[in-house]
């Protein structure tokens, strides 16, 4: 939306058939008080979007409380859609348009950034003419500052426009709300019905036939009185394509690995990928667990593992706190163990529902001892799912725990992918209790790869007694110097070996230049179009995503010496280059990629991250890049 | 109930394991220590029972007691301090067809491990619980355990511990969905090996708490148990504890106790002169979380696959 | 001793009045089975020595179980003491001379590399005529084998003149041995006594007595049937000195640090600092609370220094895994709190009883989320006492958790230093609960420092709800962007005032050269030790030994820079450099200093170190020097 | 006993504090909770009894019901899942002073929590403990419970749940060292009131279950009992919890307990139809741990400084 639209009154913009503007994309968002439906109406209409071939990015907007007060600032409940004519990979910068059922929740949003001067607010205009004085009175003073701010509003009378279909028009306006959106963003009315239709058909045929009446109505609405019209052009997908949210495909991940046993304790925000779960995992023969705290889910989990079935467990920073005495377990006695974190604001209980990449370092060092495990992170929600896959086979090819990292920003985030073709041979093969040959031991430890069979039990012969005390070959304790020393050896070695067989991360741009812009996990989407952006805009700079994290991919140490400057993209903590204390940069303490790249590589690699909670926008970035690369250009022509 | 006498084989049923089969090399527990009584109890209950080794799980937390399954011959897990009933729930999970036992010390179940113990009991798995009940932190080299008597010194309490000792039996007791409760010792082999077969038999989670002498840290502490029989309230019933003639010449105090009643097993615990040993309570009506768990585990490969891409089709855009 | 010492006869070596040989330093063991009271006489002999004006080390050899069984290889119980001239740091390497009580002890010993060719063995010889055949037969082998390894075995029937004196010989030969010990390396008899006398006052006059005559009989017979006798000159202390273990340093620095309440779950090899302290602490008026579990320990400590008194807790490995999740409570709410980590080997359940520096990361980067906290080692015993003095002060003055770390080797190592002269200023003030200013917001964070005044409860006027959510300087729970970063960089710029209030390490030797050696915690002994000999034989080596490991000591990259290569000694794992899958070095996983250092100075820091369970010994590290000085020596020559 | 009338202060003593020196801000609970029923209950208790709000310290886990100290106006001490206790237990240690008061969930308390539970009961700490229970995980939005009845769907159980319900009064009961255990229910506020006062006055830990409505998650959960007042059995005695006589009108179906008798308030707990509610039982003779932790409180820096120097001569060499 540009500033050259104007709503017509103070009221209502008049109806009028202006021919839509042609957009590459577009970001809307629906908010209003918690429970009046604005995430039902988003999610439809990126489902419809999706299948109208466009791509899609939809992240809900959840406010801190079960139930904050009616109207109120910090109380903002609802949903950001991005479409586009090509794949969506991020929520975006600030909204194009935002449809309010209320002016005080925009306070919240405006707070954090979400839009800009000429974004376009539907707002309904019903608080205007309330009874209560002081509603009124804050209505018009904010919708002032609203324009001032130089958003440009449409008071409509949204409410009342619903009042002759539904006898409680608070219920049902959303989908009313859905139909203004595919009036303005010219979808296929048809389509958007249908969808109606299959979201509501569990409630019986007058239910739906209501709520297609609030669509076709609120068209009808938008067409009369909003001159905003949108076209995003989109090509029918080649390939069936499914949507879900990131823990969906997490959950989905699991059943398709054949893993059979989730064990789990409730903790935000990986908890609705075990409410996921819960529901259809039985369909595929699987069990969640509930335990009774994070230790004893991982207990579950490992006690299952350790008797033939590869078992999975889920939580957040503080669930990951609790686990690592076990993870420490599971790495010396070598149980296949799949955990997933779903990363949250930290420290302490910190940001419960908002994005921070904060796990890593303590996913790779928090367990006592020397504890090599293969961590991982999941940059897409496709990843999610396909991750997990990978997750099982590789904790029991390399016979330990396996950590895949993921975030608020996947869990929450909607996003269509191409439909996954499971394979039999992604589940684990069923349980093997034929006889074990009895010479050979339980860690019979190849001395090059570190890699070993091991006996389950049920295979007779195989009988041997697991234990996190230091261990021969054939799992006797021993306390002698050079059995601890090997059994470390043999379990360092697993990742060397795994390492090997991994490549160099694919570089995004030239594979030379000024900047090279690293990250990992989520962020993915936002870098790639920041750099997307700035090399288009003639920057030197380039990037490079990665997805394993212990042991590093290869390669970097080279990739590295071709650029000026290498920085690392990230939400965790750093501290800010310039504040006083750290004027001398050296002693900077830095984001958590970059700590592990240094180490490795030697290279200068720089930090530039924050810990708002907030996923990373594609704009913030890409100034960041220039202001990098304007610099490096800079110090070029300085010394030319 | 067999006769404890040394050559089982010869009781009727053909023999496939010997005691051998369960042995798994020399304990390495102090001279005189109850542990290795209960390890030959359970042995000779595999041997009776001809349990395959392969299908005998002892799992454990970290203490003496939870040595055990380095000396059984079977498959063992020796875990992390206090977590061996987590562990324990999760092999049996899927796994209907394992045999599993749990080793568990006063500290390792009733201190680090009070959580887990509740949430076992109420889960209700297929298990056997033995609670070597030392009353005392041995391993690490005696420091108070929650079961240790008022008075004791240990190395945290120099000057004798003031807080009266849980008492796991009544505790237990007060869990939901509490199934099997049993008290026994160690130095009395009879008692012990019917105590522990009658837990094994039982269907779901079987707890049993076992007096156990550890003569490096807290010696004399069940001596008078031990020279005073009479000390010890033997609890008789038909659905109780089987009564080995031998049995009852050694504990001549005994007492009718019905193992369905609740309310009486309740009154019962909190005894202790003289101590109760036998069946305190079972109710084998109990819901059995592995009849949840193990759902879905014969599903075929094909109907899994099915089920998963109508699943995905459901996310189908 | 060197090979110029003969035993005269298979029995025994006849009395004869041989000058005593001057020595600078000697290593004696005594082993037995557990149960023999080596330890005992050894402590007593360890403390004559200091009396008389030695260094000394002791450190006791503990079997792995509780009680092995009788005349076992892997049994072997008892001591070993260094004495010296000067002060005396460490273990030292091989042994000059080990009294056994039989000969299977001995075995465990060998293989741990205990003893070299020369090293005089004084064997109790009653097995050879041991009625049980097989005994005899094994100790005549054993001794035919130490002989062939050059060991210079005395067979000596100890028990025998024992008889005597005890009706039960068994008993009391402890202090047979210390007679004997007392008179080869001519301990002051008066002072012998007198100490026997000490040790037994409790036990009655009797005993006393007896023992006494046990000490005068071994030194008798040690005069008539050992041809050995060294002379290790001492110059008398110039001031007080105690002499105890790290686990007792530890016990008195929490006493002397004015802390009041040590919450604890038993762990070995932390425990006994807490059996320490139950004895004594009372006297002062502090108590030890015996918590269910770890995190009970640490939640318990917590309250209390919340409450106001600044509390410890205790632990190792497994038991700061448990922590973590609270550890990242008290940096984010910002709770004083002393935690002593007693490293031991890992990882998990690992070697309970052995030695490792395996928790530096995890100490650092365990808890979820950035988690800045002080983080430093103590380096010997008397740093110990010290620095829990210390860590009650940061703790404190910053606002946060401290943790201390230690290890098995100080914890068992005893050595004697300057007795503290306690200050009343050492202990924390006494309550203050007068009115707060209301004004005041309970984190009133300076801009620079971060530092902030604490609200105790009973303070009026100070009441704040605790949070671990991110929250503002109100305490108040705050979800926005700009709350959580403040809070966090907060929380950053303690950890720079404090680096900016540290000095840069000294060096020891050449600030430029060849090698720098770089370690931290217990090693300092052997590592001084080794740097020393090289030296002194020529090799531009210097070292440098942390004590600050967050924040990081400064001046690092610049004492780094002068020294051509810069190699971590630690305890702790990294891949061995040769082997197959390493071939690149820049795979190597190396040791957790090396990483640290690495990250901060981007100088190529390599790393020697093992997970032996072991103290490193100064010969092992002097050799290494060595090599690669000489190596260093001729990359030069080749340039040059 | 107190009247509930809204000003306190015409009741005799004269007052310095005003409920409002006690209240922290609009809460932000749902509308309905019954969190804020116990709210204004334990304000209302600190004005009655004139507690300087500076000495009164709210200690809590993580959970709705956590959110309390926020609402206080006092100090307070929000801190880890299921941790609430420990913490608490720590605060008090060496604060004779401060009065600590508990507010934790039923996941809180009876699931990540429990091994503290057992143990903070067995401490027995003169501390005041809330068991907020709404049987369900009402923060992470529907989880199910240790103490979700059977049958309830949840998130994580959406067929319903089928294990049988922990029973905190039971498990209570059966802790070693418990002193006081009572059960109220949140709407009504003259029991609840009474109730926690009564637990305030106790010398030792008191443990009051409180049946916490949750309208978002576990709506009608006590709709039967709350609108059948007959479906609560409300216990009386001279040494119970104290008889307002309009209790007596809303709770006509009473019963007469002995809070001293241990046995009855075991087999009371069984009994779900009617629900007992008031003191279960109470023993103020049991040993208290604060009478170790205040140990050596009082001594002046003098005498710490020589026990100090006298200490560290032990080891003159
Ligand atoms: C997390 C953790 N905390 C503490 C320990 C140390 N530890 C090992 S065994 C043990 C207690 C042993 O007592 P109990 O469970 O009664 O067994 P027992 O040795 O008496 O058989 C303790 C505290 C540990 N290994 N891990
Ligand atoms: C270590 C940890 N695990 C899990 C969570 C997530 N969590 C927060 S509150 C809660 C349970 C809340 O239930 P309850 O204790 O009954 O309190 P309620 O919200 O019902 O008052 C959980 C699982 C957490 N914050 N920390
Ligand atoms: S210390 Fe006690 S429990 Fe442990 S092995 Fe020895 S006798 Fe048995
Ligand atoms: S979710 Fe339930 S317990 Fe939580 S605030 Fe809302 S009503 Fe209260
Ligand atoms: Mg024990
Ligand atoms: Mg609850």
């Amino acid at each position: 939306m540009d500033g050259s639209v104007k709503p017509a009154s103070k009221t209502a913009g008049p109806a009028h058939a202006s021919a839509p503007r042609k957009m590459d994309q577009q970001i809307v968002e629906i908010v209003s008080d918690s429970g009046e439906g604005a995430q039902k109406a988003g999610q439809t209409f990126g489902a419809i979007s999706a299948k109208m071939g466009n791509g899609v990015w939809t992240v809900e907007i959840i406010p801190a409380e079960i139930k904050p007060p009616a109207r109120s600032r910090a109380g903002a409940s609802g949903i950001r859609i991005r479409l586009g004519t090509g794949p969506i990979t991020n929520m975006g910068d600030e909204a194009d348009l935002v449809v309010a059922l209320n002016e005080q929740v925009l306070f919240g949003r405006i707070e954090q950034g979400a839009y800009k001067p000429g974004t376009v607010v539907l707002l309904e205009n019903k608080w205007g003419t309330d009874p209560v004085d002081h509603v009124r009175a804050e209505y018009a003073e904010a919708v002032t500052e609203f324009r001032t701010k130089g958003l440009v509003v449409y008071e409509l009378p949204l409410e009342e426009a619903c009042r002759g279909i539904m006898p409680n028009p608070r219920l049902g306006k959303n989908m009313f709300v859905l139909g203004m959106l595919s009036r303005i963003y010219q979808r296929d009315l048809e389509l958007a019905l249908a969808e109606v239709e299959l979201v509501f058909k569990r409630k019986g045929a007058e239910v739906v036939q209501k709520n297609r009446e609030m669509v076709e109505a609120g068209y009808r609405f938008a067409t009369e009185n909003v001159d905003v019209c949108v076209e995003i052009p989109a090509a029918a997908p080649d390939q069936a394509m499914v949507v879900m949210n990131g823990n969906q495909a997490v959950g989905l991940g699991v059943m398709a690995s054949g893993m059979e046993t989730v064990a789990m304790y409730p903790i935000t925000p990986a908890t609705s990928a075990s409410h996921y779960l819960a529901g259809s995992f039985p369909k595929v023969g699987g069990i969640v667990h509930q335990a009774e705290d994070e230790i004893a889910a991982i207990g579950f989990a490992i006690g299952a593992s350790y008797a033939g079935k590869t078992a999975c467990t889920i939580t957040s920073g503080p669930g990951l706190a609790l686990k690592t005495e076990f993870i420490g377990l599971a790495v010396m006695a070598e149980i296949p163990l799949v955990l997933v974190v779903v990363q949250r604001g930290g420290p302490s209980t910190g940001l419960p529902t908002k994005v921070e990449q904060g796990e890593l370092l303590p996913a790779i060092f928090g367990s006592p001892g020397d504890d090599p495990k293969i961590v991982f992170s999941a940059a897409t929600i496709e990843e999610c799912f396909h991750f997990v896959v990978l997750a099982r086979k590789l904790a029991e090819e390399f016979r330990g725990p396996v950590v895949l990292l993921t975030d608020a920003n996947l869990a929450t985030g909607v996003q269509p992918f191409p439909r996954p073709e499971p394979r039999e041979d992604w589940l684990a093969a069923p349980l093997d209790l034929s006889a074990w040959n009895e010479d050979t031991p339980p860690y019979d430890w190849d001395p090059v790869t570190g890699l070993s069979p091991r006996p389950i039990p049920g295979q007779a012969g195989g009988e041997y007694v697991l234990t996190g005390l230091a261990h021969t070959r054939q799992s006797k304790v021993a306390y002698d110097p050079f059995s601890n020393q090997l059994g470390c050896e043999m379990r360092s070695r697993k990742l060397a070996a795994l390492r090997r067989s991994l490549k160099p991360p694919a570089i995004r741009g030239n594979p030379e230049g000024d900047l090279l812009v690293v990250g990992w996990g989520s962020t993915l989407g936002a870098i790639d179009e920041a750099v997307d952006r700035a090399q288009a805009e003639g920057h030197a700079v380039s990037s490079i995503h990665l997805r394993f994290l212990a042991p590093l991919e290869p390669g970097l140490a080279e990739i590295f010496a071709k650029f000026k400057q290498v920085v690392c993209v990230e939400i965790n903590y750093s501290d800010p280059p310039d504040a006083a204390p750290f004027q001398d940069p050296s002693y900077r303490r830095l984001s958590q990629l970059a700590k592990l790249l240094r180490n490795r590589t030697l290279v200068d690699v720089d930090s530039w991250s924050n810990v708002h909670g907030q996923p990373l926008r594609p704009g913030q970035i890409h100034d960041e890049i220039v202001r990098r690369t304007t610099a490096l250009q800079g110090e070029k022509s300085c010394t030319n | 109930m067999h006769e404890l006498n040394e050559d089982w084989e010869a009781n009727g049923h053909p023999s496939h394991h010997t005691l051998e089969d369960y042995e798994g090399g020399v304990a390495r527990w102090c001279p005189g220590c109850g542990d290795l009584a209960v390890l030959t109890a359970v042995q000779r209950i595999c041997r009776d029972e001809q349990l395959p080794p392969e299908k005998v799980v002892a799992v454990s937390g970290i203490g003496c007691a939870s040595r055990f399954p380095h000396y059984m011959a079977t498959y063992g897990f020796h875990g992390l301090h206090g977590r061996a009933l987590p562990v324990a729930c999760g092999v049996k999970a899927r796994r209907p067809d394992l045999d599993v036992w749990v080793a568990t010390g006063d500290g390792d179940c009733c201190s680090i491990g009070a959580g887990h113990w509740i949430h076992a009991i109420r889960y209700n798995m297929n298990i056997t619980v033995m609670l070597f009940d030392n009353q005392i932190y041995g391993l690490t080299k005696k420091q108070s355990s929650p079961t240790s008597p008022i008075g004791l010194t240990t190395n945290t309490h120099p000057e004798g511990i003031f807080l009266p000792p849980l008492n796991p039996i009544q505790a237990t007791l007060g869990f939901t969905n509490v199934s099997f409760v049993a008290q026994t010792v160690d130095w009395n082999p009879l008692h012990l090996h019917a105590t522990l077969a009658a837990a094994h038999r039982h269907r779901g989670l079987s707890f049993v708490r076992i007096l156990q002498r550890c003569p490096t840290y807290t010696a004399n502490l069940y001596d008078e148990l031990q020279k005073d029989p009479t000390k010890v309230l033997m609890l008789t019933h038909e659905n109780g504890i089987g009564g080995d003639p031998a049995l009852g010449r050694v504990f001549t105090n005994q007492g009718v106790h019905d193992p369905s009643d609740l309310r009486a097993a309740r009154i019962l615990a909190e005894q202790i002169d003289p101590l109760p040993i036998g069946l305190f309570f079972q109710d084998e009506s109990c819901p059995i979380y592995d009849d949840f768990t193990n759902e879905g585990l014969a599903m075929p490969i094909e109907a899994r696959m099915e089920a998963l891409n109508r699943e995905l089709d459901r996310f189908l855009v």
